[in-house]
């Protein structure tokens, strides 16, 4: 393993760059995780509370298999894994190459704090004479220039914000540690050019720079600039665009051929702003809008001089690229209209600012307060800010917002009470997503979340009471004023500013909005071969969509890998390890190594109470100290001690990361790894460092002692009564089966294939396909046929696919690893097989309905119909005059009370398809809510733009369709002119959602429960999509939920992934932690069985005893609280060893 | 600095003073105006609502005629909607390809052309982005400390085009009158409409717009404006709207140029506030001006 | 339900026409055996027994107030495995309760039982029986029997009865298949007969009896009874509330317990195997009992009783039937069965659950999800 | 009305329903407006009887003539659309359907346009006087009666006599445009 040379490189530490690393990881590949920002998370570490449980679930993220390679434990602490190298604060500044050796610079942030010295004790944050506000609190509190990036972050320790910093050194002398190193010696040797024809300007920032010991000249014109230039080197420019003579763009381009190497800033006053993002595109990097602050202009150079100071690279090379870079947020006050007064009145915030208000962490420590003091009483959240605004450049709809402001609305309500109104104004709830209509709904009914129809678009503050008036008009055109404490601004998505440099590095293209463009069908695809996309970087998702893409985009680079080296991913063992002398018999004997981490721990432990309270109990056989023991001298003199001495247990106190190498150091010394124990007494320091409790320094220094002493006491008891049992085995079967030959199915089989496993693809039906044979073509205007075609054949012509028709599955047995399925093939033949995992992928089919006189007026349509209609000679006959679509026929109400998510798309994609074949046609369409998410929105706009008529409808006032003589007519009430239409038209057209092909009894059979609306039921609808609770078996397109063809490849592809994961592996070994019966003790009882989330428990009735499968079993414990005499037990979590553990709590 | 002049029709009737306080206020901050020869009427309001050609004509036609004068590229308009009407003219004859010909066959008897070369400028667009505040503060003799002024923009300098200013926050003016010494009067209504023509067309919708209007500006010392037709809206209602809601909304409503004009010292003949609707002297009074007299 | 027989009075004999009913019921085809309580040669004992041969049951006697032990856990014995044979059982309405209780555990069946319950009037402790049945063993039942119907008061012949059938407000056989009824009817002329299960009237098919209406009577005899039942269960819950409510109390309580786990043994619900207490669990070093003594100064010796008492409160308070079997069973006289009582009455409200009622009702533990009682498991405000 | 008419009104109305197809009913334009609270039909119901092509009724409405054209609808309308002009547009279709109830609107601006060309530029008490007269409503003059009181108090008002002649350059320009506009 060569961390020099990951072997994936994955860009972006969000979720999704997370999701990505974790999947590659675990099928063998070394990855490289680069993330610009100082800890991992992305935005989703900013929210601690997530849809559908509104609390947070990332760590659902972790391998629930070999769950030992990994850290288990909050993610948001961190991740480690033994196959991912992650770099923090570090850009990918070059990549050139191709796939398979993709060459790729890095470029590691300045940190000035070295994170192995800092003890997190906040003595420098104490000292630091600079505030600034806290981006991680979107601005809402103020840091200091030295902080903590993230508050959940503790391993991360401090770091310097070099923009705010005034380098006055005071940290540096506080710090006990010395763990602080400024790097701003040599400022002197960073030269900057001042260019401006206003005098005043250029030499008050001359001054501030110049304060700062920058070197700097100045030009009063364009011509003096380029001269200057010409004579001598520099290495940034600050360059005005407005100067007579030569402007500044020209000045630009010319200053670029005399000094390529130069950084530019461009200094533009308001009027000119457009003209220097133009000169963007002619080298410059930056701009300054006049008149600016010197903070503003120093944090600017100094981010530059950093750079300077940094700019030796790391270099590696990749095989294939992850790109997760997400995306940015709108930020209001970047508009000049600006009138809900974002950014001036307090009382307006964003849905990210509103997200870090709720966080217990957060500015307000979850308390909802105005500005004055007074309780929120009343909120507002206004909808589609930033999005689905064609004057902001916004033709898409940010996709998240919706659900974001339910949820949010929701948590407020809870920690405000059930008298806190919470209204969403809003033009479309698109809640299309899985159980999103149900969440809607609930916040409505049971969470009083009042939602109300209509686009807000100014706030006036009152001067006296301090409230907040805003003004709508109702659908009926009725004009209501409300009054707030706190309006909330759904904020929506943008792409990163950066998308258009990245796109040129990576050589992939922008779409229209300036998102990544993905290939049509393949959402994780970029134009550029081997490298791969995930999460928002390509527009607009949610998590359960991001972790689905990055999935997707994981087997898409491993595909790569595999296909590219024609050799497939060596299958995976579990650590071989040697047999050590049994000493189960032995009392322990332990060895205490205690580990000061290059004697950064002295200043907080005592050493004294260390070994007398270790000495206490006889199990203890040494304890010795050392000062670096995770490397060097120390680490060999440790092994020799053991060689020496020889205890029968190993326990470490130090930080968490070295586990690993202690390991290592007991296999050395003749020792089972699995009887070496490392304590943790690095986090309970930076824990009780960075409380927020205010204690004097000697109190901090003792309450690090004593959490150090319990750390090693614990550490104590943990390997006084560790076992050395090794953990149990099943065999993988490298074989996976899949349900359904549609294009999910089709899709996960090549997935799979292609990584040289062979896959059984059985399909009811006589012809693979699936819903993909009758759609011709997508919302985007991509040709469906040629594309099911290319699939079809590269899956029959697959050596090593085979598929069934008409076969269906009758029986799954087994369980993760190894199932034995029986399945009845065409003339009641019988076939047998045995795999490692299942993909279910049977697919949907648009719901049959008989309202609206469908089935018995022949005027009225089902979208599938008209389809097929449209593709066929039965309407071109016909002239066509007006057409009525009718949306959520059956949808969206008891007893199908979901949104079938396409149904909006495709309504749109037959109008246009039917105005382009029929220019003169009326099309009207009756709608609930538009569900135009995403990209979908512009083909919104479009078929608007065609004179598509959309009249919305409720429940309460349905469309009612009466048959005419020719056609029928439809009479509909329009609320926005206030009365009843009634509508002549040739057709209707209802659209009636998706159902899922999915019995209970075949949930039965694939041991698979089925969620309230009867689709596949996941294990965690965010963080583990396309699972199903049992191990094993995997859930992807429309038997999961309603998607699009696109989306479904993604999940296709996600659960393929995920498949892999267990299929790369010869044998499944369960963790060392899960549960064990000790079958002596138990009573058949049974209650283990049904307590197992798991299913990882069965009653074996030939042996009379409860069987646990290790590899489902994912050591829980509720198994273990539910027996009463611990005949369920979990391996490291013995009775006496957690009472020992008790003792030592209560203390 | 050099602009070409156009007062349009109401500087010559109605709001006489602000023609003249402009004059004289450029005057003293040494800008150089040259009055377009025999300009016409921009249209107005009324002439888009009779021809969609003609509203676009009319302007059109003193834009080619300031073409000829000079080789000045800046028209300066002080009235808003004479400007939003030249404005239009120049941004449909820049971006509709076919209108620029179109135009000058209408006018073409005349021996007119235009080539799209003029920039449109309002009077508070030069005074703010190309004089500024520094040069204005550098020469007020008479600052007006104490008073409270509220900016009022109207329409039509700032909407639809987006030129020198936020179109719903504008602030442009801020500057200036921190520029004469007074203080800016915070509020929310320098954007708002006054109805325009509201007041001939539909008094009651005008009247209430007005009246919000003047509500908000209470406690302020005067309203500034930079539009004729907002001026006549906001002062000459004063005494029926009082009277209407039991209240006293009277006000001094002045043009920026007259405000500008009284901190730089001018005289009495230079503003004319005696030709004010409203109360001007009241907000003149206690200021420096009366010495000036 | 079904149809309500007469069960006559033979010869004003009361108990001998119940084992008269018992006999026609062994002798259905069948069924094997009955087992139902026995006097045994010692005269003032009665024990559950198996009993095969018709001329046994002239010993049985299920109307003794007399409760040893609970006979759920034979039934648990009885019924684990398949044994091919069907059994009928005389059962207390406790015991009943507790046997549906420890089906539910997988520690027995259903299925080839047929249940035969009685209206409870009650039982003494142990001793106390002993000491009413020594004079007069034969007639003691029907002594107590017409003593307590009559009386309202628990206390028979100045000897009060167990505390726990003092406050059980189920004296009713709600599980049996069978259930007899005398309560709040002239016992002298006939018993009720009540199938109560399909299985119930498919036997009682085949014995004949005449059907009869419920008498007027009966209705407000059992709501009566019930309720003053009730009333004194809810002031021994406050009692022992008020003696228990803080950690001290509860220690002070539970001083006298020497860690027999006799109550344990007789617990009807306690089924392990092997009891977690007796494991290596509480083998604990000798070093930690000197450390635990050093840290508090004195340290109770046993240890780990206050442990015990909730540890078992924890595992089966919301299976508790209130049979009071740990009293009786405690050498130093501890209120135990209080004390679960007290438990199970909030710990069974909170999940609406009451054990014994239906089988089809699973234990409130084995479908708990964390997410429920956020304010309990600690996650109030998070969900 | 006869078929006809209606035919030819939705051929006038044509080119404004596409200025304002793409709408979405948000209601931002309504809750904008400072002259809604005066409108029968809020603006946004406007553009859905365009969209309908309900052309009689956007007619009969005539809200649109409370337009002031402050433009903050056209401003503030995510999808972009010329709102003030759309209602600019109706005002000129009415103008041309020389419809009687807007008498007050329409005669307003044709007096005005009268006054242009026959000057160049507008004198405006000459064409205040046009206004009134044209009205034929007794009552409206005394109601712009102490506006005028003021006005010339302040030696506002222009009493040079109307002048009967046309001026030459405006009437050829007028020609032009009339020529222009209905050039096939």
């Amino acid at each position: 393993m060569n961390p020099e040379a990951g072997e994936i490189l994955v860009v972006g530490g969000g979720v999704s760059g997370m999701q990505a690393s974790l999947e590659l990881a675990e099928t063998g590949h070394d990855v490289m995780l680069v993330e610009r920002a100082p800890y991992l998370g992305g935005l989703v570490s900013q929210l601690d509370h997530q849809f559908p449980s509104n609390h947070c679930g990332m760590c659902r993220m972790l391998p629930m298999l070999h769950r030992d390679s990994g850290e288990q434990s909050c993610l948001r602490k961190g991740l480690r894994h033994d196959r991912i190298h992650i770099r923090l604060s570090t850009d990918v500044t070059a990549v050139e190459g191709e796939p398979g050796n993709f060459r790729v610079s890095l470029r590691k942030a300045a940190s000035c704090v070295d994170p192995i010295q800092c003890i997190g004790c906040g003595a420098c944050v104490k000292v630091c004479p600079v505030e600034t506000p806290d981006d991680f609190n979107a601005g809402l509190s103020m840091r200091k220039a030295i902080f903590q990036a993230a508050p959940f972050n503790m391993l991360n320790s401090y770091r310097i914000d070099p923009a705010a910093c005034t380098r006055c050194g005071a940290c540096v002398s506080a710090c006990p540690t010395g763990a602080i190193h400024l790097t701003d010696a040599d400022r002197g040797a960073f030269r900057i050019l001042v260019v401006d024809d206003e005098q005043i300007v250029r030499d008050s920032t001359a001054e501030w720079l110049i304060e700062e010991g920058f070197a700097v000249e100045k030009a009063a014109s364009g011509l003096q600039a380029l001269d200057l230039l010409g004579r001598s080197s520099y290495h940034l420019m600050l360059l005005d665009i407005k100067m007579p003579g030569m402007d500044g763009v020209e000045v630009l381009k010319k200053a670029k051929d005399i000094a390529p190497g130069i950084t530019v800033i461009m200094m533009t006053a308001y009027a000119t702003v457009e003209t220097a993002i133009e000169a963007m595109k002619s080298g410059a990097v930056e701009y300054l809008i006049k008149p600016f602050d010197p903070e503003m202009l120093l944090s600017m150079a100094d981010k530059h001089y950093q750079a300077f100071v940094e700019a030796a690279d790391e270099k590696i090379t990749a095989g294939a690229i992850v790109l997760t870079g997400g995306a940015a947020l709108y930020d209001p006050s970047g508009d000049p209209r600006n009138t809900l007064e974002y950014g001036v009145l307090p009382q307006v915030v964003t849905s990210l600012e509103f997200e870090r208000m709720l966080s217990p962490a957060g500015p307000c420590k979850g308390l909802l307060l105005r500005a004055d003091g007074k309780p929120v009483s009343r909120i507002a959240w206004i909808q589609c800010v930033g999005s689905r605004d064609l004057q902001l450049g916004a033709d898409y709809c940010s996709s998240i917002c919706c659900m974001i402001s339910i949820k949010e609305a929701l948590l407020a309500r809870e920690v405000s009470g059930e008298n806190l109104r919470a209204d969403i104004f809003f033009t479309d709830m698109r809640v299309c997503g899985k159980g999103f209509h149900r969440y809607k709904e609930l916040a409505e009914s049971a969470g009083h979340i009042r939602f109300i129809r209509g686009r807000v678009h100014s706030a006036i503050p009152e001067a006296v009471s301090g409230d907040l008036q805003i003004r709508y008009v109702s659908l009926s055109g009725i004009e209501k004023e409300e009054s707030y404490d706190l309006i909330v601004l759904a904020i929506g998505q943008r792409p990163h500013p950066d998308m258009p440099r990245l796109a040129e590095r990576y050589g992939f293209s922008l779409n229209a909005s300036g998102f990544a463009e993905s290939l049509p069908f393949s959402p994780s695809e970029t134009h550029r071969a081997g490298i791969f996309m995930a999460g928002s970087f390509s527009g607009l998702k949610d998590i359960r969509e991001s972790v689905i893409q990055a999935s997707a985009a994981a087997v898409n680079a491993s595909r790569t890998m595999s296909v590219l080296s024609k050799s497939f991913p060596q299958h995976l063992d579990t650590k071989d390890i040697p047999p050590f002398p049994d000493v189960s018999r032995e009392p322990s004997r332990v060895l205490a190594a205690i580990c000061s981490c290059d004697a950064a721990l002295d200043v907080c432990m005592d050493a004294a109470s260390v070994v007398q309270r270790l000495r206490q109990d006889p199990a203890v056989q040494d304890v010795l100290f050392f000062n670096h023991l995770c490397a060097g001298q120390d680490r060999e003199s440790l092994i020799q001690e053991i060689r020496q001495r020889h205890p029968n247990r190993l326990l470490t106190a130090s930080c968490a990361s070295c586990a690993d190498i202690f390991q290592e150091v007991a296999v050395a010394a003749g020792m089972d790894p699995r009887l070496s124990v490392t304590a943790d007494i690095r986090m309970p320091v930076l824990c009780a460092m960075s409380s927020s409790k205010a204690l004097d320094t000697a109190a901090k220094m003792q309450q690090c002692a004593d959490l150090m002493n319990s750390a090693i006491s614990e550490g104590l008891v943990r390997v006084k009564h560790a076992d050395a049992v090794k953990p149990s085995e099943t065999a993988v079967t490298a074989r996976a089966l899949v349900a359904g030959a549609g294009i999910a199915g089709m899709t996960a089989a090549l997935a799979i294939a292609d990584h040289g496993y062979p896959v059984d693809v059985v399909e009811r039906s006589d012809r693979v396909g699936g819903n993909l044979n009758w759609i011709h073509h997508t919302l985007d205007g991509h040709d469906v046929q040629p594309y099911l075609e290319e699939i079809r054949q590269k899956v029959e012509s697959h050596p090593r696919i085979q598929v069934y028709t008409r076969a269906q599955v009758m029986g799954v047995w087994g369980e993760a690893g190894h199932f034995y399925t029986t399945v009845a093939g065409p003339d009641n033949s019988v076939m047998q097989f045995e795999h490692g995992s299942v993909i279910l992928a049977t697919g949907g089919a648009e719901a049959s309905t008989s309202l609206y006189g469908h089935g018995t007026n022949p005027a009225v349509l089902t979208q599938k119909e008209l389809e097929t209609a449209l593709h066929s000679d039965a309407l071109a006959s016909r002239e066509l005059s007006s057409v009525v679509m009718i949306q959520c026929v059956g949808s969206r109400e008891a007893p199908r009370n979901y949104c079938s998510r396409v149904c909006c798309q495709t309504a749109v994609k037959q109008a246009l398809a039917l105005k382009s074949q029929y220019p003169d046609v009326r099309i009207y369409v009756l709608y609930r809510d538009m569900m135009l998410y995403g990209f979908s929105e512009s083909a919104y706009t479009r078929a608007r733009r065609e004179g598509v008529v959309f009249i919305p409808y409720s429940l309460d006032q349905k469309p009612e369709v009466v048959p005419a003589e020719t056609g029928a007519c439809v009479r509909v009430f329009d609320p926005v002119s206030d009365r009843r239409l009634e509508i002549e038209t040739d057709i209707v057209v209802l659209a009636t959602g998706i159902v899922p092909a999915f019995t209970s009894d075949d949930g039965d059979i694939f041991g698979v429960e089925r969620d309230p609306d009867r689709f596949f039921m996941e294990a965690d609808a965010k963080w583990r999509p396309v699972d199903a609770m049992k191990t094993g078996v995997f859930g992807c397109g429309i038997v999961n939920a309603p998607l699009t063809i696109s989306e479904t490849v993604a999940s296709a592809q996600a659960a393929a992934m995920r498949a892999l994961r267990i299929l790369t592996r010869t044998t499944l070994a369960s963790s060392r932690i899960t549960a064990v019966v000790r079958h002596s003790l138990c009573s058949r009882c049974q209650l283990c069985i049904a307590a197992c989330p798991y299913q990882a428990r069965v009653l074996d009735t030939e042996a009379d005893q409860i069987r646990v499968n290790a590899a489902m079993c994912q050591g829980c414990g509720a198994c273990a609280s539910i027996c009463p005499n611990s005949a369920a037990v979990v391996e490291g979590f013995s009775m006496p060893q957690l009472f020992e553990m008790i003792d030592i709590a209560v203390q | 600095m050099k602009y070409l002049y156009y007062p349009g029709c109401s500087l010559e009737g109605t709001s006489r003073e602000y023609d003249i306080s402009t004059r004289s206020v450029l005057k003293a901050l040494d800008v150089e105006l040259t009055e377009i020869p025999d300009w016409t009427c921009c249209g107005a309001s009324a002439a888009a609502s009779v021809s969609a050609l003609l509203s676009l004509a009319l302007p059109a036609r003193n834009i080619a005629a300031a073409e000829a004068v000079s080789d000045v590229n800046d028209i300066l308009a002080p009235c808003s909607a004479c400007y939003l009407n030249l404005k239009r003219a120049e941004e449909e004859a820049r971006h509709g390809a076919e209108m620029l010909p179109r135009l000058n066959a209408v006018f073409e008897s005349e021996g007119l052309k235009m080539t799209g070369r003029m920039r449109v400028r309002h009077l508070l667009d030069v005074l703010s982005q190309d004089i500024g505040a520094d040069r204005i503060r550098r020469n007020v003799s008479h600052p007006l400390s104490g008073k409270r002024v509220a900016p009022y923009y109207g329409c039509q300098c700032l909407r639809p085009y987006r030129v020198f200013d936020n179109p719903e926050k504008p602030v442009s003016m801020n500057a200036l009158i921190e520029a004469t010494g007074a203080q800016v009067f915070p509020w929310h209504m320098g954007a708002a409409c006054c109805g325009a023509s509201h007041m001939n067309t539909h008094a009651a919708v005008g009247t209430s717009l007005v009246t919000a209007i003047l509500k908000a500006a209470r406690g302020a010392d005067a309203i500034v404006t930079v539009c004729p037709m907002c001026h006549m809206n906001l002062e000459a209602y004063q005494d029926k709207i009082s009277q209407n809601c039991h209240d006293n909304l009277r006000i001094p409503v002045v043009y920026l140029s007259q405000l500008l004009g009284m901190a730089l010292g001018l005289s009495e003949t230079d503003i004319r506030l005696d030709m004010n609707l409203s109360e001007a002297a009241v907000f003149s009074a206690g200021s420096s001006i009366v010495a000036v007299r | 339900m079904s149809l309500v027989r007469k069960l006559a009075i033979d010869r004003q004999d009361i108990l001998g026409t119940v084992q008269g009913f018992l006999r026609s019921i062994l002798t259905l085809e069948d069924i094997a055996v009955v087992l139902a309580p026995r006097r045994l040669a010692e005269k003032s004992v009665v024990m559950p027994a198996l009993i095969t041969q018709p001329d046994c049951l002239s010993d049985a006697d299920p109307l003794a107030p007399a409760f040893f032990l609970n006979a759920a856990q034979m039934m648990s014995r009885l019924t684990r495995r398949p044994s091919g044979q069907k059994i009928a059982v005389v059962l207390r309405p406790c015991e009943i309760r507790a046997f549906i209780e420890l089906v539910k555990f997988k520690q027995g069946a259903l299925e080839d039982v047929l249940i035969i319950g009685l209206d409870c009037l009650g039982a003494y402790p142990n001793t106390v029986y002993r000491r009413f049945a020594a004079a007069d063993p034969d007639g003691s039942t029907l002594r107590f029997f017409f003593a307590a119907l009559s009386g309202v008061s628990e206390t028979v012949e100045g000897m009060e009865l167990a505390s726990a059938c003092r406050v059980c407000e189920h004296p009713f056989p709600e599980g049996a298949d069978i259930a007899i009824g005398f309560m709040g009817i002239s016992p002298l002329d006939y018993l009720l007969v009540q199938g109560q299960t399909p299985k119930a009237d498919a036997y009682l098919a085949q014995v004949k009896l005449e059907p009869v209406a419920i008498p007027a009577g009966r209705g407000d005899a059992v709501a009566s009874r019930v309720s003053s039942r009730v009333q004194a269960r809810d002031a021994m819950i406050s009692r022992t509330h008020e003696a228990t409510g803080t950690p001290e109390k509860l220690a002070a309580y539970l001083t006298g317990c020497i860690n027999c786990y006799n109550c344990r043994n007789a617990c009807p619900i306690c089924y392990c195997r092997e009891c977690v207490f007796c494991t290596d669990v509480f083998d604990h070093e000798p070093f930690q009992y000197l450390q635990k003594a050093g840290r508090s100064g004195s340290l109770k010796l046993p240890a780990d009783t206050v442990l015990y008492h909730l540890t078992r409160l924890v595992h089966m308070s919301t299976s508790c039937v209130g049979c009071g079997q740990c009293s009786n069973a405690c050498p130093n006289d501890i209120p135990v069965m209080e004390l679960f009582r007290a438990t199970a009455r909030y710990s069974q409200k909170a999940f609406e659950y009451e054990p014994g009622r239906s089988v089809a009702e699973p234990p409130p533990m084995s479908v708990f999800k964390e997410h429920e009682f956020a304010d309990v498991v600690g996650l109030k405000g998070k969900t | 009305m006869k078929d006809a008419e209606n035919v030819q009104l939705a051929e006038a109305l044509a080119p404004i329903r596409d200025m304002v197809k793409a709408c979405i009913q948000c209601g931002t334009c309504s809750a904008s407006c400072p002259n809604a609270f005066a409108m029968a039909d809020t603006p946004r119901r406007l553009w859905r009887m365009l969209q309908a092509g309900e052309v009689q009724m956007v007619l009969k409405s005539g809200s649109f003539t409370l337009c002031s054209a402050c433009y903050t609808c056209t401003l503030r309308c995510p999808r972009g659309l010329p709102l003030t002009d759309a209602m600019s547009a109706l005002k000129q279709v009415v103008a041309h359907q020389d419809a009687l109830r807007f008498a007050s609107t329409t005669l307003f601006y044709r007096k005005f346009m009268e006054s242009v060309r026959r000057h160049g530029r507008v004198r405006e008490t000459e064409f205040m006087c046009l206004y009134l007269t044209a009205m034929k409503n007794p009552l409206l003059p005394f109601q712009f009666a102490p506006l005028g009181l003021k006005l010339f108090s302040r030696k506002k008002l222009d009493f040079r006599p109307p002048s009967k002649g046309g001026d030459a350059r405006m009437d050829a320009l007028f020609q032009k445009v009339h020529e222009l506009e209905n050039a096939p």
